[in-house]
């Protein structure tokens, strides 16, 4: 029969490079050709455009963070099957100009990208500090321009994340108030899948899952080859060596199945899901007809469901972590 | 065995020919959007019309819970504001600077290679700089509009100018003319219609100077709005306010248009065919 | 009404001659015809006369001094075409050099120096038949019309020399001729030194007091090769008459093709 | 007492002047970068020319460890293959459509009023649509610059057509000319140079578009390159990218005044002044 | 060579009528020139003689058939300007036609073909003295010879009605003479029907086998008011002549202004 193919999109981001490398290295075809699919790897190079065009059908997989994949994808009716890779820890950070501590960003105007885990970030920390939400203006700022912004003289607070953060930081004037690593593992990465694809081939899941642990096996180890992997992924993320690596210590990349799994069944997983989907209500970002919070159903991987059981469509998916963890990939 | 050449269609087969496309493409669009619709009805790509009446009604019939304001109407006048601020200035400029070079050998030997480079460079590419030195504010904004027209302007009006025949700057100069007065009295008048012109054609690529400035850093515009709800991919909002967007920039046009005639009477004769 | 002295005029440009020795005294009041072939020079001389060009060697001087070495208002002009401004009216254009004179910066007065320049102006369109069409744009007179306004315009600055560059050159006949009873007045009137060039051996016997023949020098570039008496000169124009007019019209018609 | 209006530079004191306003912005950089850099040695704004020199270094004399290619290479074919296309599409479209508009009352009453909105449309807008109609790939940017383009070629055209005397479009068809005839030697001819003319209008748009789609999704292209390393501000790579998108820009326009002179021997006349 | 019919032509154009009533014979061969005021609708009669209008009423009919409701070929046309293609050599504005008539897909005839028509083609050049200019483009000859051109461009294509309006309007004099020589040699060789517009009156006498001249209806519109002999047609002229001049030239100049 002729082979399925399936298009994952992704764009720069330093917990997703390795998807980049599984491509260039032919991992990704070999465990492709294991399960007989064809994978086609689509580079981006705006996040949100990712996002939509999943959303829109242009793509079959994607990968996003928890709060933009409720306020995108699920949001617009795509019936959406995740796997978590990553979180943020440190990666997403609340950075004032010249003050010091998180109560100071009262009354200020916070540059970020509305909407996104940034704002999501935000939020967290005006609860943490006993701010209100409305306590901020909040200008939507274009992430590629995140550093000159910070640079430009009438911006006194940003949020941004990895690799902005960095150069952001080496500024002098830059403090962190807040960040990732204080809300743990709140701010989670995900593969996105169809769930009717997956239904459709579920092998399709098994060669991205192998592919993917083979690949961070290398990053997350210690074997002679992770120095070449590293100088690609920094040559491929336009930074050294150092960088990167300086990058990847602001994020938790899970080195198999298990660290995956059990992360999804934390308890704390649950807490998460309910925020953003607060966080999606309050900003109305699943359009002015849903009037409730609990309209979208998320089911967890243990098959409770929060929300509307009827209307499923943000889940976990067991099986294939499973096989993974068990090694039967 | 008419020629298509010499067919000239009635003035109602005009309308109903010039419909058409409008119409067809309203239709290929009813078409595929129920398309999509019927397989995802949450789907947000190609919204329905009623959808989009939806949007509509949201921007520009709600005031906005916060501000009161309604939310299209603060969209149009806070991206008007930074069009016509930027044309505005990128319109003195390039008309002192293009008279300048179109006139005077000494100011054209020296800018009319700049400008010509200047005019290549894609200023998006710039922004970075511009922000770090006139901040994330409206000033940039406006900023980015000058820097992509101006240029644009200047090699009109200097072109313009000097195709003003050299017998009429002569004549002036033997009428008392000196450098000054010819550029007010002869040079002016006969190039400002022109300038209208040139502002006309710049609209397009000053829409879009203004569309991405705001879809870097802003608080309120059209851009703005569309670049945020493009975060949740609400073309329901995105289309309307597009086809807001053309019909703002039709209306310039023809105002343009009807300012350019209107200032240069002269050069109107009187009823040739 | 001047007298002017050209001196030894030579002019190169692009190391080809295109004037050599051209020598020529006009006494004040003259109204000096320029006739010759096409390409000798005729039209480089008014240049040079308008200081519009500078020669490459030799002197122009009126009333014995030096010319100044840019267009002035002692060198009025008409030229075939663009010499009127095509946004003002009939009367704006008339009013051009009054104003700029009084008013160095804004050029334009006000008040009672404005009307009584509207007086001179009405007067000056008065004495070539433009009255009816004070308040018309060029493009609404015809070709004859324009000629005679951009006549007045160049005369109410009373300049001490009038130049003209085949004034006449696009009008058809009838209204050349009358024309030429128009300029004929106004001469005799302001008895202005006028310099005119001309293709027409008729229009030049008709206004010239002096007739002035431009040919070709032994060693390139034109140069004067006849003077004086009009019997003289009309054998040497009937013998290029025929030889100029079809590259005349090559260049009048060139416009269009452009 | 020179007059600014007739005062002419010699051509030595030409080049002169025409460099000064280089060396004047080259001299300001290179006195604010060295300011910056005096107060924090690793700001990478305004780098200095040394540092430049290493960033077109490492994207232009090191082959990527990945692919081999230059990378500076790899981005300028990737872009201007984008380019060219989109180009192409943009002009054969514009001068199938001008040419008829112009010349054909029918297809004028058809497509003039689509067409003059079609060109008001900022197209950047639709590009979410575009991407899901086209793909992620290539085609979807050579659409965006051929929506963008098209439109303004058409209309140029189509006003150029229109200006052919209908006195030669009479005589054509009293010389057995058919509307095909007439079409392919009469206006075709005529109107090429002018097509070379309107790309070259074109240009600048035409390289924001580009730009504009290789910063939403591509793997290559000196847009993506610049929008890749905007997020860590790498000046010292931007700056010479810019410059080189200049040259780029130069060269073509240079090329496309030749072409278009070249293609009409008929239209200069012999030599006048 | 062909008779002409033309009967109660009306035409009107936004409600004013421009053209009333017009009846005209014309007898194969002859050459027919038409005078008369500006406005009268002479150009208007020759855009109908040429389907580039249609009339209001009335019918023209060539050699006893209705002429077909656009240009056609059977009716060969010379005007002021624009007459010949800019972009093609002399030699390929004469070729247009006949490679037209036998390729009506690409346009252009190859090999033996080629060569006889090519033949042909420098014939008709020769014909009207530019074989010299064979390769060169219009925007390089004169405008004298820019009309020899256009004639022969027309003659090539052996129309069975010459039409020419003004064509030798924007020509000075010793051009027009030269160039009624050529075309009194080829309307006698080819017996061609000429209809030809001019205001010159010597030209009329020079060239008409057959004077009309069209003045005003009473309700308005142009008509034919003298037929036949030039000498009754001389008196017309005379009266108008002056009263055209201005508005003629304005007419021509206005191009420049645009
Ligand atoms: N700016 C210039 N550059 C080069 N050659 C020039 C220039 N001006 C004039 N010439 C040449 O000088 C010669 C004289 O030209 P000019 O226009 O003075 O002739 P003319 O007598 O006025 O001719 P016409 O009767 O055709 O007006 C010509 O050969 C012309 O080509
Ligand atoms: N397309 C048109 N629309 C309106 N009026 C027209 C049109 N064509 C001709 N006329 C009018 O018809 C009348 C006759 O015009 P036409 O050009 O035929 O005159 P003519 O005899 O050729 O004049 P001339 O000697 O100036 O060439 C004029 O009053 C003109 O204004
Ligand atoms: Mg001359
Ligand atoms: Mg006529």
């Amino acid at each position: 029969a002729e082979k399925p193919t399936f298009k994952l999109g992704w764009i720069v981001f330093t917990p997703w490079m390795p998807w980049g490398y599984a491509q260039q290295s032919g991992v990704l075809k070999k465990w492709a050709d294991k399960y007989n699919v064809n994978i086609e790897l689509v580079q981006l190079n705006d996040y949100v455009e990712s996002l939509n065009q999943y959303s829109a059908g242009g793509l079959d997989g994607v990968l996003g963070s928890i709060a933009d994949v409720y306020s995108i994808p699920v949001a617009n009716g795509v019936d959406t099957t995740i796997f978590p890779i990553d979180y943020s820890n440190g990666a997403d950070a609340v950075i004032l100009k010249g003050k010091d501590k998180l109560t100071d960003i009262k009354g200020q105007t916070v540059n970020l990208v509305e909407f996104s885990v940034s704002h999501y970030l935000l939020d967290r920390a005006l609860e943490t500090a006993n701010l209100k939400h409305d306590d901020v203006k909040r200008v939507n700022t274009s992430d590629a321009d995140f550093v000159a912004a910070y640079k430009s003289p009438d911006v006194s607070a940003i949020v941004a994340w990895n690799p902005q953060v960095e150069q952001i930081q080496s500024s002098g004037d830059a403090h962190i108030v807040f960040d990732s690593a204080k809300i743990n593992g709140e701010i989670f990465e995900s593969v996105l899948l169809r769930t009717s694809k997956l239904k459709e081939n579920p092998d399709v899941a098994k060669a991205l899952l192998g592919a993917w642990y083979e690949t961070v096996g290398i990053i997350n180890g210690t074997s002679p080859e992770r120095a070449g992997v590293i100088k690609s992924l920094a040559t491929a993320s336009a930074t050294d060596v150092a960088g990167y690596e300086q990058q990847l210590k602001s994020v938790v990349i899970f080195s198999d199945a298990k660290a995956a799994l059990a992360f999804a069944e934390r308890p704390e997983t649950k807490d998460t899901l309910v925020r953003v989907r607060d966080f999606a209500h309050r900003y109305n970002l699943l359009g002015k007809d849903v009037k409730d919070a609990n309209a979208i159903g998320i089911e967890l991987p243990n098959g409770e469901v929060v929300g509307d059981s009827k209307n499923v469509l943000l889940r976990f998916d067991r099986s294939v972590l499973e096989l993974a963890a068990a090694g039967k990939l | 065995m008419a020629r298509l050449l010499n067919t000239k269609p009635s003035q109602g087969l005009t309308i109903a020919l010039g419909a058409a496309p409008f119409i067809a493409v309203a239709s290929v669009y009813a078409f595929a959007s129920a398309e999509r619709l019927l397989v995802n009805a949450r789907d947000n790509l190609l919204p329905s019309l009623t959808t989009m009446l939806g949007g509509l009604q949201r921007v520009g019939f709600e005031p906005d819970p916060i501000s009161g304001h309604l939310v299209i109407v603060a969209d149009t006048l806070a991206s008007l504001e930074r069009l016509g601020l930027g044309l505005g200035i990128a319109a003195i400029i390039g008309l002192c600077i293009g008279i300048a070079v179109g006139l005077i050998p000494l100011a054209r030997a020296t800018l009319a290679p700049f400008i010509a480079v200047l005019s290549i460079i894609p200023p998006i590419t710039l922004l970075p700089i511009l922000f770090i030195a006139f901040g994330l504010g409206d000033v940039s904004k406006i900023i980015l509009i000058v820097i992509g027209i101006a240029p644009f302007i200047a090699r009109d009006i200097a072109a313009r100018t000097q195709e003003i025949p050299k017998e009429m700057l002569i004549k002036a100069q033997t009428l008392y003319g000196s450098t000054w007065l010819i550029t007010l009295h002869i040079v002016l008048p006969q190039i400002f219609p022109r300038l209208l012109e040139s502002i006309r054609l710049s609209l397009g690529p000053a829409w879009l100077f203004v569309l991405s400035g705001e879809a870097i850093a802003a608080q309120s515009g059209l851009g703005y709005r569309i670049f945020l709800v493009r975060r949740y991919m609400a073309m329901d909002v995105i289309i309307p306010y597009v086809i807001w967007i053309g019909l703002l920039a039709f209306t310039l046009d023809l105002a343009l248009r009807w300012g350019a005639k209107r200032l240069s009477p002269w050069s109107q004769p009187g009823s040739t065919r | 009404m001047s007298q002017i002295s050209v001196r030894n005029l030579n002019v190169v440009i692009d190391g080809h001659p295109v004037l050599s020795g051209v020598n020529l005294d006009v006494a004040s009041g003259e109204f000096c015809v320029v006739t010759g072939p096409s390409g000798s020079g005729k039209t480089t001389f008014i240049r040079l006369l308008l200081s519009q060009l500078q020669p490459s060697a030799g002197e122009i001087t009126i009333d014995g001094a030096p010319i100044s070495p840019f267009p002035a208002p002692d060198r009025g002009v008409v030229f075939q075409d663009y010499s009127v401004f095509p946004h003002k009216t009939a009367l704006q254009n008339v009013l051009v050099g009054p104003q700029f004179k009084r008013s160095r910066f804004l050029g334009r007065v006000f008040g009672e120096e404005r009307k009584k320049l509207i007086e001179e102006a009405k007067q000056a369109l008065v004495d070539v038949g433009l009255e009816q069409a004070a308040s018309k744009y060029p493009s609404q007179l015809s070709g004859g019309m324009r000629q005679r306004l951009a006549i007045a315009q160049a005369l109410i600055s009373r300049p001490k020399v009038l130049l003209l560059d085949e004034p006449f050159g696009a009008l058809d006949p009838e209204t050349r001729a009358q024309l030429h009873r128009v300029v004929l007045r106004l001469w005799r009137e302001s008895r202005t030194t006028i310099v005119m060039v001309t293709h027409d051996l008729a229009e030049a016997h008709t206004l010239a007091t002096r007739l002035v023949t431009f040919g070709f020098a032994k060693g390139g570039g034109g140069t004067i090769t006849a003077d004086g008496s009009l019997e003289s000169a009309s054998a040497v124009v009937t013998s290029f008459t025929n030889k100029r007019s079809s590259s005349q019209t090559t260049r009048q018609k060139k416009r269009k093709y452009r």
